[in-house]
């Protein structure tokens, strides 16, 4: 193995040192100056995507290129979902200093695990073997696990904790079932052996089908899609505001691109079979996420129903098998990641001290408390609603074309159909935010930071939409589309 | 000042007329309001003569001129314009005369009035809107005059917007107004379908295009395509000139101020029909069956309405009922295509019927606005001139030689008894009996109001509004902006017929205009025993027609001026009788139990049953529902408990592998 | 070989056998022996699979460490045992019928004709000379030298977790801070307070 | 004036961005935020009508076309052009956005800078609607639109407002995703996302009935047609009067232009196929809620039943053209529908505009929409009654006035088509002039039984601005429509000739 | 004669078994913990099969970091563990029932 090749891993090993940097520092910080802590993380996301963008700067041959005996690749689709998960994961640490702060809870911990889990999350998108997918979904969940027991002081936190670890381990002991039959089928673990090992073993042995089946089963735990999709909102409710932000913004990339890994660049020849799966797993993820949500009245809950909805929008992209349908895919899930941040800072900017803002009924009247942030989530509902010209319509509108070529048009027609009644749910809280009294007079105020990046976040989801045309063609390109 | 520019002027005077009396009201004040009103009025009636002149003595070529194009769509033209011949000049002479007579009658008869002004712009605009319809060169303009009279008449019925019954007479008045227009403009649309276009000029041009034509409009019926077109255009006739059974409006309209019924329900506007359908005689020539059907709605409109009159006790109304009455007669007319008689009997009926109806409101006035005949009764003593001049309009209008009815009613009969279409024979009939009806119940009118005792009391103190048979004053002749309208209608009244009947009927002058098949040509045949009006009425001595109206006069001097008590004891006698007709045949019952709350019944059931209950509440908000229940059930199975959740994945896995591998 | 298949046998059904108790035990800490002893029959079927490193591993990390935790926060933790295993049997039932299908479709894909027979799997050769765990550790530092690296983070992540999780500073509890007891002033804990002197009784 | 310059652009941003910038205006300032409206939506007006006077009428080529691109990956443009359908709906859509401004000039009090920009920022995306050419873009400003109108509704409605705009997001937005799935197929089918190319795609029949009604479920909502209409009547009542104008002035036409833009052009054999469809549909449309309108006790929701009976006449003339053709040799009378149509659209702003209009001036005294408090107001307010009653008459298409026109040509249109058609739209004359003038008589006409109506002033400079100019407005085009229908012949001519062509290849797909 | 399939269906069966144990088990969270454990090792059994009978030791590397996150695996599920019963006081499955609906 080359040693420059080793470069490839470059930002991995970055954030790898930086969270190790972190936890050591932390150690000699008294309380009052844990802000450096936050400072470092920043930087440490800022130099991260600094080198990921340098990175091929040794040469051509890198842009593309494999790495640690093929279980490591980087390309365009890897850099692109990490530059985002940078982006997504900054944004993220920012609500989430202020909503540590609010609710007593600042420490290193949160930093460290989350880095460790975002390094979980590099892996994985950068994998390009069973054993690395399987190591990087391991790394993040079990960073993400502590993340959700989080405050160790609730009970609903070990709770929700207790359940994702008992569930999340369950899942991935069938991923790993289903990997032991892929490996038993093809004999390898490298993704590309394994290409070529179905390729030359057709699409009919009942061996590979049975460990898709399997893996299937695993992603969809990971995207939280139906039947699978039981975890999501009990830890979404459980789990403090601040982890919850962090589940349903970063890993849905990553669970894209092990997505992808698993079923195309491994098992592409047996997309017929996949794509029919992940068409009835998303068309029922559309249609409970979204009827469940109508029932809530908790919006940390409403919005993982939300999710299960939308992952299902992102399996949708999936199923005609082209680089435009990974495309959509991809884009959509970029769009969701930075739709749920924006929605769940809004929760944490109205958490008042020590209290979480959790029921939908505390944002009633936000119009009148403060029209820009009434309007930044009003923009974020729209968005997620699918209503142009907000960025989700775009993506929405991806993911159906992908199914309507997959020819599916009955499922697009079912999608469609659903994504109005998900409409509802996310028009509530409009109702609530506009045309409602609000029930507290209390001034809404957060750092300059926080609003900063909250009106960042919110102006993006129109600033998307209306110039939608690049992210769509970054997407499309990393699938050379 | 060349002609289009004069017949520019014509109605747009009483429009600018209208618009600054309406819009400027406050600033012009009272007098103003009337003086440019009359002023722009008069000068149309003026020129309208000038017009009627030019035609008439000065041979002047009949004018086809189009104004502006409206719009262009589909290839056709939809224009603007004015066709003048015979027949329009003197409609436009005769609209704006009885026009200026009612806006100086008017000066008086509202004097108190606080719509004033507006009033006046309402006279001025119902002026534009009939000249429109009259002058118009196409069926366009020709609705349009059609509706904007209508307009006028809705607003001018109700008047007097704070009464109740005012308003709902105007509501009334337009809706049946616009059944009539329903049938009216789909004959304008069969128009446009069988010739392309709306021109009177190219219409008649190419009438004979539709001849032999025919269409099934209900399985199994065939009709005649030019009898569809022409009842059509007639039912928008049956509305304006309100023949039965879309009469009903037309006595109810007698809530609106006296100078209207005069002008709009007496003189004009309900003629237009007629008008209409004689100037649609080339279309109504080729289908006989059209024909018979006008003859017979008019034949049963004449006896049956003059028969309502002689029970109703409101002056105004009595009066309407002849009107109906007498427009019946105009529409036997054309039933028989007697055009230009029709024509010839609307010109002299509008005179002594808006004479007519000013006398009444002359009596209104001096009575405080009491109509009911029954407080009436020796008026002639106080009001003479008004008195006087009611005997002119009656004889004119029972059909007394030499006056002015007439001639223009005998010559009807005639040309019924000279007509052989279809039921012309019970048509006749109708008209016979129609004349002793007439005389009876005008002479009712003139005894029951000028002679006998004051049924009336005077207390000076009875406050602003006393009970029924006390008047505040003692009752004196109106001003002279009252009578002299009389007397100047009452002129005509007398003489036109005299001096008109031969030209108009008999010496082809509206022949430009109005199209006679040589086979239905009636008034040739009873031209061929016409020796002058002189002979003519004295001929008259010997007819039936006269001895009925004797009779008629008879009866009433009988009844209402010798022996009142006869008349009580004959209504109880006939009881059964009386109350049929008291309450007018039960038309408007009819229409009320029938139509209206059935309407308002099948409304209220398409919207709460079918739009609140089935679409919105079973629809659109079951489906709401539908989601919100499902949505309760389906969270349900988020039951909290782990095995539960491990559960489902294992039941997700199992499925799925049985689907994909085991099957 | 009979004696492979003997014992192929013989470990299987109690290392089954072991793993139903561990699921229908009474106690955790039977079950959590029974686990140790489903480890060991594992152990001894990867041994006759010539596994013998990840044998040894398994005894040793998971007999020896994981194990060991288990049954010490089975201890730590004072658990009422007599209500926890309720209602085990009322969805015994379902519970069998749904297991039993399971097994059903993956024995039926294990068995499928011809699938994992000889043919397809002919019978391993057996080494007498080199070791499994040299190999092993020759590829743990070449070709999964990243894997290899990312287990120790994971290994370290859980380490900051569990420490995270469970180590609890209390706010409430009295700490000894001597550097701050040395730096105490006078005027941090003296206060002279001027009385007046009480008046006289009965002046 | 040129086309060089983008004059659609400037009609679609400059309200939106003004509408942006009065938002930035902020809650203190509410002078400030109503004059900046007031010019921005002026301007908007201004340039609208240099556009009607620039525009080309001799020819059905898009006008003042732009093109850039705006998503490479997937061919959409960011591309805009006028023809004769859509200049008369623009003009009357910045019209509009100058009337509703004024309109809510005293009566809005709450959160102005939002209400005005609201507006704004809708009419900008309407006119998009109207000139965008590229479908995805098209879509985008025919859904956006929807979030404006929501929050007004919302905020500035009546009690049941909730509701009812909710249920408008909802129904309408059910509409258009059936519509994009349409959309979409096409985009896949023919690899451009330009409605004209669609124009000229064959497409077989049955591909076209579901695009058909892919369409038809998205326009009729929106239209709104029988038996999709119910959001109206709720959406119209609860909504403050500058919402209800714009809804139906505007808002409305949108499912008109859309069957014209997309319906006909693109699916003309499913549309000839299923004209029955729509006919029935319009047919039931104009005398059933002709019925339901005349039971009304609310006088928005009257006025809103009659907008859905009135709409009902530009659908039966849109697809009268097929039965014209069927059934008589020339096709005469299938312009005429057309045309008709588009009157009907246009005028029907101007009128159901000015009536909520006059809804709003009375509601604003009174507090109240129901017919029965009312009586006498005549008596009151003579300025308001005379207004009133004319756009009431204008309301029963009376001749003279612009609700004539249209239905008038319609009516013509539909007996050239078949001889009961025109019957039953006929009807309208009675029924129109049922509910219109018994709410007249029972609102306006009459003794003032309530006393808060014995209270009430008449209309102030504003209103009486606001509703002299429609009344211009309504008595120009009954007057003289045909400035308004020669712009749109070269475009009707054209669609009706591209109508006649069969898309489908009947040998292949 | 051992074939690959009876290795694999031991591995099948402790994985029903270990599957069936977590829906079984309604009262004990520890319980779960050790099917998980069951689980994982049903599936090394795989690998390990596999990996024998291919003659490729990729297998039983898998194997290997599969043993390593386990250990990692249970001590964080015991970590969590540890929290739940400080919070609860409980750690009856039965009783995890707060979040739902």
């Amino acid at each position: 193995m080359k040693s420059s090749t080793m470069l490839l891993a470059a930002p991995e090993f970055w954030v790898l040192v930086m969270a190790c940097v972190i936890l050591c520092v932390d150690l000699f910080l008294r309380e009052e100056r844990r802000g450096i802590i936050h400072m470092l993380a920043i930087v440490t996301l800022i130099f991260a995507a600094i080198i990921t963008l340098r990175v091929d700067a040794g040469g051509a041959d890198m842009r593309s290129a494999l790495a640690f005996n093929g279980s490591f690749i980087r390309d365009s689709m890897g850099d692109v979902l990490k530059l985002f998960n940078y982006l997504v994961l900054a944004i993220v640490f920012i609500y989430a200093k202020f909503g540590l702060r609010q609710s007593r809870m600042f420490r290193a911990d949160f930093y460290t695990l989350a880095l460790f889990a975002l390094l979980g999350i590099m892996l994985l998108i950068s994998a390009n073997s069973l054993v690395m997918i399987y190591l990087g979904l391991e790394l993040n969940s079990l960073a993400t696990y502590a993340l959700v027991a989080y405050d160790r002081d609730s009970r609903r936190g070990s709770e929700a904790a207790m359940k994702y670890f008992v569930l999340g381990s369950m899942a991935s002991g069938m991923l790993l079932y289903g990997m032991s039959m892929i490996y038993g089928a093809t004999g390898s673990l490298d993704l590309a052996t394994i290409a070529e090992a179905v390729a030359a073993a057709g699409s009919d042995d009942r061996l590979l089908i049975f460990g898709l089946v399997f893996l299937v089963v695993g992603l969809a735990f990971k995207l939280g899609v139906v039947p699978f999709h039981m975890w999501v909102p009990d830890v979404y409710q459980g789990a403090p505001v601040v982890t919850t932000l962090f589940i349903a913004s970063v890993p849905k990339m990553a669970a894209f691109a092990m997505a992808f890994r698993l079923l195309e660049t491994g098992l592409g020849g047996l997309h017929n079979d996949w794509a029919q799966m992940l068409g009835v797993i998303a068309l029922l993820s559309i249609v409970l996420g979204n009827l469940a949500a109508i029932a809530q009245t908790n919006i940390k809950r409403m919005l993982a129903y939300s999710t299960i909805s939308h992952m299902g929008f992102v399996l949708m992209g999936f199923l005609p098998g082209t680089a435009i349908g990974f495309g959509a895919a991809m884009y959509y899930v970029i769009v969701y990641s930075l739709m749920s941040a924006a929605a769940f800072g809004m929760v944490i900017l109205l958490s008042a001290r020590g209290v979480e803002a959790e029921q939908l009924e505390d944002f009633k009247g936000l119009n009148q408390r403060d029209g820009w942030y009434a309007a930044i989530m009003a923009m974020v509902m729209f968005s997620m609603a699918g209503v142009p010209v907000f960025v989700g319509f775009f993506a929405k509108w991806l993911v159906i074309q992908a199914a309507i070529e997959a020819g599916l048009v009955w499922l697009a027609i079912i999608a469609v159909v659903f994504s109005v009644v998900g409409a509802f749910y996310y028009l509530r809280v409009v109702k609530l935010m506009y045309f409602d009294e609000p029930v507290s007079e209390a001034r809404i105020q957060a750092p300059v930071d926080f609003r900063a990046a909250i009106s960042f976040n919110g102006v993006l989801m129109l600033g998307l939409g209306i110039f939608s045309s690049s992210l769509i063609a970054v997407c499309m390109a990393s699938f050379g589309a | 000042m060349s002609l289009k520019m004069t017949l520019l002027l014509i109605p747009l005077l009483p429009l600018a007329a209208a618009v600054i009396a309406g819009l400027l009201g406050r600033q012009v004040g009272r007098a103003g309001a009337h003086w440019v009103t009359i002023l722009g009025v008069s000068a149309s009636f003026f020129l309208s003569a000038w017009v009627l002149y030019t035609q008439v003595f000065g041979n002047a070529e009949s004018v086809n001129m189009s104004i502006y194009t409206w719009m262009v769509s589909d290839g056709i033209r939809f224009e603007i314009g004015f066709l003048v011949d015979h027949l329009t000049a003197l409609m436009m002479t005769v609209v704006t005369f009885v026009s200026l007579m009612v806006h100086i009658y008017t000066i008086g008869y509202m004097a108190q009035d606080p719509g004033y002004q507006r009033f006046f712009s309402y006279i001025a605009l119902f002026t534009f809107s009939m000249l429109m319809l009259v002058m118009a060169n196409n069926f366009l303009q020709l609705f349009f005059g059609w509706e904007a009279v209508g307009l006028v008449s809705y607003l001018l019925i109700g008047f007097w917007y704070k009464r109740e019954s005012a308003i709902f007479a105007g509501l009334k008045a337009f809706l049946v107004n616009r059944v009539g227009d329903f049938g009216f403009l789909l004959g304008i649309a069969a128009i446009l379908y069988s010739f392309g276009t709306l021109d009177y000029a190219e219409v008649f041009g190419r009438s004979t295009e539709v001849v032999g034509k025919s269409v099934t409009l209900i399985p199994g019926m065939e009709w005649q395509w030019i009898t569809v077109i022409c009842v059509c255009l007639f039912i928008g006739a049956m509305g304006k000139s309100a023949q039965a059974p879309l009469h009903v409006w037309l006595p109810d309209s007698m809530e609106g101020p006296t100078p209207i019924s005069a002008l709009i329900h007496a003189a004009t506007m309900v003629t237009a029909g007629i008008f209409m359908v004689a100037r649609m005689s080339p279309l109504f020539e080729l289908s006989d069956a059209a024909l018979s059907f006008v003859m017979l709605i008019g034949a049963f409109t004449a006896l049956a309405m003059g028969l309502i009159g002689i029970v109703q006790n409101d002056i105004k109304r009595v009066i309407a009922y002849s009107t109906l009455s007498q427009l019946g007669y105009m529409t036997v007319a054309l039933g028989v295509s007697a055009y230009s008689a029709a024509i010839f009997h609307l010109m002299t009926h509008a005179f002594f019927k808006a004479l007519l109806f000013l006398g009444a409101g002359s009596v209104i006035i001096a009575l405080h606005h009491q109509q009911d005949m029954r407080y009436m009764g020796g008026l002639r003593k106080q009001m003479p001139i008004t008195w006087l001049t009611a005997w002119v309009g009656t004889l004119a209008l029972i059909g007394f030689p030499f006056l002015s009815g007439f001639y223009s009613k005998d010559a009807i009969i005639e040309a019924v008894h000279a007509s052989t279409r279809f039921g012309a024979g019970a048509a006749y009939w109708a008209v016979l009996l129609g004349v002793l009806v007439t005389a009876f119940y005008s002479f009712r009118l003139l005894y029951l109001t000028f002679h006998g005792e004051p049924r009336y009391r005077v207390d000076v103190g009875a406050g602003a509004h006393p009970p029924d048979g006390i008047v505040q004053h003692q009752p004196h002749e109106s001003p002279a902006v009252v009578t002299v309208p009389l007397v100047l209608l009452a002129i005509p009244s007398v003489l036109i017929g005299y001096l008109t009947i031969e030209p108009v009927l008999f010496g082809g002058w509206l022949s430009d205009a109005i199209t006679v098949l040589p086979k239905n040509d009636v008034l040739a045949t009873v031209g061929e025993h016409f020796h002058g009006p002189a002979a003519m009425a004295t001929h008259a001595l010997q007819t039936a027609p006269f001895w009925l109206m004797i009779i008629g006069f008879a009866l009433a001097t009988a009844f209402y001026l010798f022996r009142p008590s006869l008349a009580a004891t004959l209504r109880q006698k006939l009881p059964a009788l009386h109350r049929i007709l008291y309450n007018k045949y039960y038309f408007d019952e009819f229409y009320q139990k029938v139509f209206v709350s059935r309407i308002v019944q099948i409304g209220n059931g398409l919207w709460k049953g079918a739009d609140a209950g089935l679409i919105d509440g079973w629809l659109v908000n079951g489906s709401g529902r539908l989601m919100g229940n499902l949505a309760e059930r389906v969270r349900l199975w988020q039951s909290g408990y782990l095995f539960h959740y491990a559960f489902a994945m294992i039941v997700g896995l199992i499925g799925i592998l049985a689907i994909w591998v085991i099957l | 070989m009979p004696i492979i298949e003997i014992l192929f046998y013989t470990f299987s059904l109690v290392m089954l056998a072991a793993a139903v108790m561990v699921i229908s035990s009474r106690n955790p800490v039977y079950s959590a022996l029974f686990l140790v002893l489903a480890f060991f029959s594992c152990a001894a079927i990867w041994l006759l699979l010539e596994a013998e490193f990840l044998a040894i591993i398994l005894v040793l990390v998971y007999v020896g460490a994981v194990m060991v935790l288990f049954l010490f926060v089975v201890m730590m933790l004072d658990i009422n045992l007599a209500p926890l295993k309720e209602g085990f049997t009322r969805y015994l039932p379902v519970g069998i019928l749904v297991a039993a299908l399971m097994a059903i479709e993956l024995l039926a894909v294990v068995w499928a004709k011809g699938r994992f027979d000889l043919g397809g799997f002919p019978q391993p050769v057996r080494h007498a000379e080199d070791y499994n765990t040299t190999e092993i550790g020759n590829w743990l530092y070449t070709n999964y030298l990243l894997p290899f690296e990312v287990a120790g983070v994971i290994l370290l992540v859980a380490i900051i977790a569990a420490v995270a999780l469970t180590l609890r500073q209390r706010t409430e509890a009295k700490r000894q801070d001597v550097s701050e007891q040395v730096r105490v002033t006078r005027d941090e804990r003296v206060r002279l307070v001027e009385m007046k002197s009480e008046p006289r009784q009965g002046s | 004036m040129t086309t060089s310059w983008p004059i659609l652009s400037l009609l679609i941003w400059l309200p939106i961005l003004g509408g942006l910038a009065v938002m930035m205006v902020g809650d203190q300032r509410a002078s400030l935020a109503r004059l900046l409206a007031l010019l921005v939506s002026a301007l908007t007006f201004l340039l609208s009508i240099m556009l009607f006077a620039s525009f080309d009428r001799m020819t059905a080529a898009m006008q003042f076309v732009e093109r850039s691109p705006w998503i490479p990956n997937f061919d959409i443009f960011y591309s805009l052009g006028v023809d004769g359908f859509s200049v008369p709906l623009i003009m009357l859509t910045a019209f509009f956005g100058v009337i509703v401004i004024v309109a809510g000039w005293e009566t809005i009090e709450k959160k102005v800078h939002q209400y005005l920009a609201a507006f704004l920022i809708m009419e900008g995306l309407m006119i998009g609607v109207f000139s965008a050419l590229d479908a995805l873009l098209f879509y985008v400003f025919f859904e956006a639109m929807l979030i404006p109108m929501f929050l007004v509704i919302g905020m500035w409605g009546g009690p049941r407002r909730v509701y009812a705009t909710i249920k408008f997001f909802l129904y309408t937005f059910l509409g258009s995703v059936f519509m994009l799935v349409g959309l979409i197929y096409l985009y896949l089918q023919s690899g451009s996302w330009s409605i004209l190319d669609w124009h000229q795609l064959p497409l077989s029949l049955t591909v076209q009935k579901w695009l058909f009604f892919g369409f038809l479920a998205a326009f009729s909502v929106k239209i709104p047609m029988w038996p999709v209409h119910t959001w109206l009547p709720d959406a119209h009542v609860e909504a403050p009067t500058g919402g209800s104008v714009i809804l139906a002035a505007i808002m409305l036409k949108i499912g008109g232009y859309g069957f014209i833009r997309f319906s006909l052009p693109i699916t003309p054999d499913a549309a000839a196929a299923l004209d029955w469809l729509i006919i029935s549909l319009s047919l039931i449309a104009v005398v059933y809620i002709g019925f339901v309108a005349l039971v009304q006790e609310d006088m928005k929701k009257l006025i809103a039943y009659s907008s859905i009976s009135h709409m009902g006449f530009v659908t039966l003339g849109m697809f009268l053209a097929f039965a014209i053709f069927r059934n008589t040799e020339g096709g005469r009378g299938a312009a005429l529908g057309v045309e008709g149509a588009m009157v009907q659209m246009i005028s029907h702003g101007f009128v159901s505009g000015a009536l909520f209009l006059c809804v709003g001036v009375l509601y604003d005294r009174m507090h109240s929409r129901m017919i029965a408090d009312y009586g006498g107001v005549a008596n009151r307010m003579p300025w308001f009654a005379a207004l009133a009653v004319l756009f009431f008459m204008a309301n029963s298409g009376l001749p003279g006035t612009s609700g004539f026109v249209g239905e008038f040509m319609v009516i013509l249109a539909a007996f050239q088509a078949n001889f009961w058609y025109a019957f039953l739209a006929a009807l309208t004359l009675i029924l129109g002039a049922a509910y219109s003038l018994w709410l007249v008589k029972r609102v306006i006409f009459g003794e003032i039984t309530n006393p808060e109506v014995a209270k009430l002033k008449d209309v102030n400079a504003r209103e009486a601005l606001l509703l002299g100019t429609l009344a211009a407005a309504v008595l120009l085009v009954g007057l003289w429509p045909e400035p308004l229908v020669n712009l749109m012949h070269a475009s009707v001519d054209q669609l009706l000739q591209h109508i006649q062509q069969p898309k489908f290849n009947v040998t292949g797909i | 004669m051992l074939t690959l399939a009876h290795f694999l269906t031991l591995g099948a069966l402790l994985f029903c078994l270990s599957v069936a144990g977590i829906f079984l088990n309604r009262k004990n969270v520890i319980i779960l913990l050790m099917c998980i454990e069951l689980m994982l090792l049903a599936v090394n059994m795989n690998f390990v099969a596999f990996s024998s009978f291919l003659g490729n030791l990729d297998g039983q590397v898998f194997v290997f970091f599969i043993l390593t996150v386990a250990a990692a695996e249970a001590a964080i599920g015991l970590a969590i563990l540890v929290v739940l019963f400080r919070n609860r006081h409980t750690i009856n499955v039965a009783e995890l029932d707060d979040l739902k609906g």
